[in-house]
């Protein structure tokens, strides 16, 4: 409820409608064994956008991410990204294009602290060799310390988790881990960020925060946003475009309200069982 | 812990352990120490045991007949395990604690580790369980001392025993893939062609190989008149004889020194009857004439002592004779002079340790007999003469 | 090329690959079952020949009373094993019970020296010395009995795994040990069963390997063979270490009898190495598809 | 007990010893090691030494095993090359020693980099037996390239020598063994500041989202292996030139096992686990010998159980720390530090 105060009065969102393509995802589809994932997947992400995928339990968004990020092969279609065709560009590679990304069931690296988990989303802008790193001297204690400057007052600062950056990630509260997340995705200097259920089990505080700094990210970053998020009331607030998938195909796209309305997206829900769970949240706006 | 600590715990632990070899007597005369590196535990703990028993005994009668010329002998042992690493590390320790004249090594790769260490320190003669042909070499290893024949010498004085048996005889040479089991071979063949006999059949198996089945069926084809085991204590050599019999092969079997022990080739049950092997000492049970020492011996340990025992006594008094001989030249105790003092053992009498008179040739002794297993008296019995290879 | 001879390395090696079977199996099952790879599985097997000693030489207790004890006694063993380290560390990652298996395999190799000492021995004969001839072919009548009796056991366990009722919960706990649990396996109890029944077959396997070239402990290194055994055939797949098994048998005694002794163990990993390229999960073994 | 630490910049924050205390017991350590020869005699020194050489190679073990997540069972067997290079450059060549422990650590970096190739596409316990495969075909070799390695008698090799000081003694050795362990030591606690190391550890937790995350996993998989590879031919180099005699059997299977004990009761994935580990694992040993040497007096027999309990304690070290303690030794120690800082006020 508050939520979509707040949106409303301070953040309403604006439109890029007009802006260049970033992302776009042609025919693309998956199969694992006989099943398919994905059929023909089309649809295109603008710059500067917030684009959201929505779609019932085992639509295939998550494997619509990995096609993306280039975990998945897919067996048919393309995926461009700054008018670059993926196809053969392994994922180390996407992410040192600008592609970064975090996990529906969070990926962190326990034995690290969050500082190091985040400092690692910089890995593929950095230099330091083998030999440097074993010196630690010259480029890699002047790029080390570059970095932790960066990271401490651009991310750091930003996401305000300063109180939490010594301690193990593994110690931390699940609406926090999310956020060390966003931070080293953020660090990993994205043109486009891919956010795999962003706010996924947070109670409302939490998501308030995490929708806060997602509409930063996009205005104050100027980062392009493509996520797949179940929180109805953050796709509609936040979202400038909408995809809604169901069966591993595209039903509908389309400005949150068009899509909101679509029935196709009701009786994809209905399919799922989820409609009255679904109602409830579009007549509530959360 | 800290490293000083230890290093005090250790000395401790020395003390100790000096004390069980009966240390502490007060005499004007320096003692002579004579350190081994005996691997009293680990895969060759069979042979280490014994050749403890065998120095402790030895040394003890030597101190009992007042000592070397009056200098008592002090027998400081460490065990090894049977590791060269180990070894080493015994040999650091025995030294860092006691000026060091005599060492008693465990494997021929310890005494090629620590040959250079002996030479630069020039204080020290070496023996030790390694008969190794490779050491008999007193141009490259001037302080070591081989206490019998060396494995070429060994397998040598088998082969002219097959030689006089039946001239021309097929000879089939099996042995382990280690660094002793190689040791022969090359000089067995060279031996073999000397003596006219015909080598055809060489074979190796790899250590802690069980099934020996592929190489019986070579030796089906071979067919061997004799075959040399050599680097094994007993398995496989029982497996090989078994299944040799079953096919209906009537090859006789042989061994080298460390294969002889007549408890090891004892277990080997009904096969064992008529087993061969070159030892170069008398067994404990070894009734002969002016043999004070073996009565000695059987006075001490009322049960039988193994090979290894046998091993373990002759090297300490012929290092105990090099050293003799040494103190009456009026010499310091440095490894040149006791490198000189063993060579100038000639026909020295070991008190029936060695059926005749040892006179020492390049580092080694290269005399032996060959035996056979008797099944009824369940004892290996002599079937040649003493044979001294020149 | 003497073919006479060929055959009958042939059958040697058909032999001994019988009993890597029968031991690749138990390791096998461990596998299936608990997810453990069991890196004391050879010394499992030394423990089992070791008690046989015991009772059939040191007790001198009539053979098959013995065979029997020995089974017994090492299946009790393997219970009290999964019971006290095995079990505590369910949870955790594969490479620590890996390691805790090679900390237990050191264990029972002290264990046995304490109380036989470190001297190879030698176990009573009790397989008949006739030689075997097929038709022209000798045959070592250890091997040939041990590989028929080895041929027995991992038929007659076959039947067991596919038709009994704890074969069966076994089978179920091995697809999926939660799913088992919510349909009232037992699964703590299966878990121990299958180590009771492994070590009872590293046992018996123990008592032919050994009666065949004598015990040590460090015959233990057997299991070496057997852990290539069933990598090659697929860590999870019954059928995949009984064909490696026979396999491996071949090709260690071929290389043994053509290129010599030191060939044996380089040749068996070498064919690891081989199958590792071209079918990493083992001829006959599931890839595990990873999720992200 | 101290009370919070201020820090006046990153770099500071990101040293390795960042308060005064531990430095002062950095200055301390480093000093010991330089005094230590002089206060005791070969035999210590013997120890130092071995338990140095271990250090080595447990911490190379510990990049791979410990931070990457990758077993392996071929530690020794990469020692092994490392030692059979020095003793060939030293017999053939004649070079200096350092150049020659380069070369033996770099000819096994090489050598690990082949072995890792299966890593991408085995993992977990199908790695471990693929390394096991590697240290039976290495071993295969040093035991039968006669011409080159001496094969089954090895080699015996001339000492290091500088300026015409020759190397020897365990405590001229020392002098060889301890700078470059304490280089090595820092050189692996660097390696864990930068991109390498946390991309290493990014590996071993999650090793596919690693990869979306821009690491290339076969490239640092097998940089993995080769720094480890590195340390064990250097530790296998030195190990050549403090016993300088180089064979087959020097470098068994089980002292790679040895090794992954050392990490495992140390604390994976942990600097100073890999030097806790290795002390320990290396001193057990001797401990029991002397505990041998205290009871003989009273059991005569305790000499021949000493092998047997020194492989029961072996074994139930890896058990007991793993279902007890699976972090280790450095996880005791940073139990007590944690202690004694916030001592007397909260335990």
């Amino acid at each position: 409820m508050q939520m979509s105060q707040v949106s409303e009065q301070e953040v309403s969102p604006t439109l890029h409608t007009e802006g260049r393509e970033i992302l776009g995802v042609q025919g693309l589809s998956l199969a694992f064994g006989g099943v398919k994932a994905l059929s023909h997947v089309s649809f295109s992400v603008k710059e500067g956008s917030i684009t959201s995928v929505i779609g019932p339990n085992g639509a295939g968004k998550t494997s619509l991410f990995n096609s993306i990020s280039g975990f998945y092969t897919p067996n048919e279609g393309t995926v461009k990204f700054l008018g670059q065709t993926m196809n053969n560009v392994p994922a180390p590679d996407r992410a040192e294009l600008g592609m970064a990304r975090t996990f529906q069931n969070i990926a962190l690296f326990k034995g690290m602290t969050v500082l190091d988990n985040i400092k690692l989303g910089r890995h593929a802008h950095m230099k330091t060799n083998p030999l440097d790193a074993l010196l630690y001297f010259g480029r890699a204690r002047r790029e080390e310390a570059e970095l932790r400057k960066e990271v401490e007052e651009k991310i750091i600062d930003f996401l305000e988790i300063d109180h939490i950056r010594n301690q193990s990630v593994a110690a931390l509260s699940y609406g926090l881990q999310k956020r060390v997340e966003l931070a080293r995705a953020l660090a990993m200097k994205p043109k486009i960020l891919l956010l795999d259920e962003p706010v996924a089990g947070m109670n409302r505080e939490e998501t308030e925060d995490m929708a806060r700094f997602i509409l930063d990210v996009k205005e104050e970053w100027g980062v392009t946003v493509l996520m797949v998020e179940h929180d109805m009331g953050l796709v509609m607030d936040l979202s400038d475009h909408v995809v809604c998938i169901n069966f591993g195909q595209v039903i509908t796209e389309g400005l949150p309200h068009e899509v909101q309305s679509h029935p196709d997206v009701i009786s994809a829900y209905l399919g799922s069982g989820d409609v009255a769970a679904l109602r409830k949240k579009f007549k509530e706006g959360k | 812990m800290s490293i000083l600590k230890v290093a005090k715990r250790a000395t401790g632990a020395l003390l100790a352990a000096g004390l069980i070899t009966g240390a502490a007597q007060a005499s004007d005369k320096k003692d002579i120490v004579l350190g081994g590196s005996i691997p009293l535990t680990g895969v060759f703990a069979f042979a280490g045991v014994g050749i403890h028993a065998g120095i402790t005994d030895s040394v003890k009668i030597i101190n009992d007949a007042g000592g070397i010329e009056g200098h008592k002998l002090v027998y400081v042992p460490e065990d090894t395990a049977y590791k060269v690493d180990a070894s080493v590390a015994a040999y650091n320790k025995i030294t860092s604690q006691h000026d060091v004249n005599l060492y008693y090594g465990d494997s021929t790769a310890f005494s090629k580790t620590i040959s250079p260490e002996l030479d630069r320190s020039g204080k020290t003669l070496m023996t030790g369980a390694s008969f190794a042909s490779e050491l008999n070499d007193p141009e490259k290893y001037p302080n070591i001392f081989i206490p019998g024949p060396t494995y070429v010498d060994m397998v040598g004085i088998l082969m002219k025993h097959i030689a006089n048996e039946k001239p021309g005889a097929k000879v089939g040479l099996v042995h382990s893939e280690t660094e002793f089991g190689r040791d022969p071979v090359e000089g067995a063949k060279a031996t073999a062609k000397e003596l006219g006999l015909d080598l055809n059949l060489v074979i190796s198996t790899a250590p802690g190989g069980v099934d020996v089945s592929t190489e019986v069926l070579k030796m089906r084809r071979a067919r061997p008149d004799y075959v040399i085991f050599h680097g094994y204590v007993l398995s496989p050599i029982p497996e090989f004889i078994g299944q040799a019999r079953s096919m209906g092969l009537d090859t006789k079997f042989m061994g080298t020194f460390w294969s002889m022990d007549n408890q090891m080739v004892g277990k080997m049950g009904e096969i064992a009857d008529g087993f061969m092997g070159v030892m170069p000492y008398n067994y404990y049970y070894t009734e002969a004439e002016n043999a004070p020492m073996l009565e000695k011996i059987r006075s001490m340990r009322d049960t039988y002592q193994s090979n290894a025992y046998m091993q373990g006594f002759f090297s300490t008094i012929m290092m105990a004779e090099a050293a003799r001989n040494v103190i009456k030249a009026g010499k310091e105790l440095n490894g040149p002079n006791l490198h000189e003092g063993l060579e100038a053992i000639k026909d020295f009498d070991t008190g029936g340790l060695m059926g005749i008179p040892v006179t020492v040739k390049g580092n080694s002794v290269p005399i032996g007999r060959v035996y056979q297993y008797d099944l009824s008296k369940k004892q290996m019995v002599p079937s040649s003469d003493w044979i001294r290879l020149d | 090329m003497d073919w006479l001879f060929f055959s009958e390395i042939g059958l040697a090696g058909l032999g001994s690959g019988g009993l890597y079977a029968l031991t690749g199996l138990a390791l096998v099952l461990i596998y299936k079952a608990t997810r453990v790879v069991n890196m004391a599985i050879g010394e499992i097997l030394m423990l089992g020949a070791y008690v046989f000693m015991g009772f059939s030489a040191g007790l001198a207790l009539p053979i098959w009373a013995s065979i029997i004890l020995a089974i017994l006694v090492t299946g009790l063993v393997g219970g009290v094993v999964e019971r006290a380290i095995i079990r505590p560390m369910l949870g955790e990652s594969a490479i620590s019970i890996f390691m805790i298996t090679i900390g237990l395999g050191s264990v029972l190799i002290g264990v046995v020296e304490i109380i036989w000492g470190a001297n190879p021995q030698r176990l009573i004969e009790f397989m008949p010395k006739d030689p075997i001839f097929i038709l022209d072919a000798y045959l070592s009548p250890k091997v040939g009995y041990a590989f028929l009796i080895a041929a027995i056991v991992v038929g007659l366990f076959l039947i067991i795994f596919r038709t009994w009722r704890g074969g069966v919960a076994l089978r179920a706990t091995a697809g999926d040990q939660a799913a088992a649990y919510s349909m009232g396996i037992n699964v703590p109890k299966v878990f121990s069963s299958v180590w009771v029944l492994t070590s009872m077959i590293a046992a018996g396997a123990g008592i032919l390997v050994g009666s065949i070239g004598g015990i040590s402990p460090d015959m233990g290194v057997y299991g070496l063979s057997v852990l290539v055994v069933v990598i090659v055939g697929g860590l999870d797949s019954l059928l995949g270490a009984l064909i490696a098994g026979i396999l491996v048998g071949l090709i260690e005694t071929y290389a043994g009898a053509y290129l010599g002794g030191e060939f044996k163990m380089l040749a068996t990993f070498m064919l690891l190495v081989v199958v590792l390229v071209i079918r990493p999960y083992g001829l006959f073994g599931t890839h595990e598809i990873e999720r992200l | 007990m101290r009370i919070g630490t201020v820090k006046e910049s990153y770099i500071a924050d990101a040293a390795l010893f960042d308060t005064k205390v531990q430095r002062g017991w950095m200055f301390a350590l480093l000093a010991g090691l330089l005094l230590l020869p002089f206060f005791t005699g070969q035999y210590a020194s013997y120890l130092v030494c071995l338990v140095l050489i271990n250090i080595v190679s447990t911490a190379g073990l510990n990049i791979l095993t410990g931070f990457t997540g990758l077993v392996s069972l071929g530690q020794a067997a990469f020692m092994g090359v490392g030692a059979y290079t020095v003793a060939l450059m030293e017999i053939k060549l004649g070079t200096p020693f350092l150049l020659n422990l380069l070369v033996a650590g770099g000819l096994a970096a090489v050598i690990g980099i082949v072995v890792g190739l299966p890593s991408l596409r085995v993992k977990g316990l199908y790695l471990a037996i693929a390394t096991i495969a590697a240290s039976v075909i290495l071993h295969f070799v040093f035991a039968n390239w006669t011409s080159v390695t001496g094969g089954v008698s090895g080699l015996s090799m001339p000492p290091a020598s500088l300026f015409g000081f020759e190397f020897i003694q365990p405590d001229q050795v020392y002098w060889i063994i301890m700078p470059i362990t304490v280089i090595m030591l820092f050189g692996a606690a660097n390696l864990f500041r930068t991109r390498i190391g946390r991309a290493f550890i990014a590996i071993r937790d999650r090793d596919i989202s690693a990869e979306v995350l821009g690491i290339r996993l076969l490239r640092y998989k097998l940089l993995s292996f080769a720094i480890s590879s590195f340390y064990a031919g250097v530790a296998g180099g030195l190990w050549a030139y403090f016993f300088r005699v180089v064979t087959p059997e020097s470098f068994p299977l089980t002292m790679s096992i040895f090794f992954l004990a050392a990490i495992i009761v140390g604390g994976m994935g942990s600097i100073l686990g890999s030097v806790l580990g290795a002390v320990f694992m290396t001193m057990v040993p001797e401990v029991l010998k002397m505990m041998v040497g205290v009871l003989s007096p009273i059991w005569p027999d305790a000499v021949a159980v000493m092998s047997p309990v020194r492989i029961i304690v072996f074994g139930g070290l890896i058990i007991i720390f793993l279902i007890f303690e699976p972090d280790g030794l450095a996880e005791i120690w940073r139990n007590i530090r944690r202690f004694f800082h916030l001592w007397p006020f909260k335990t």
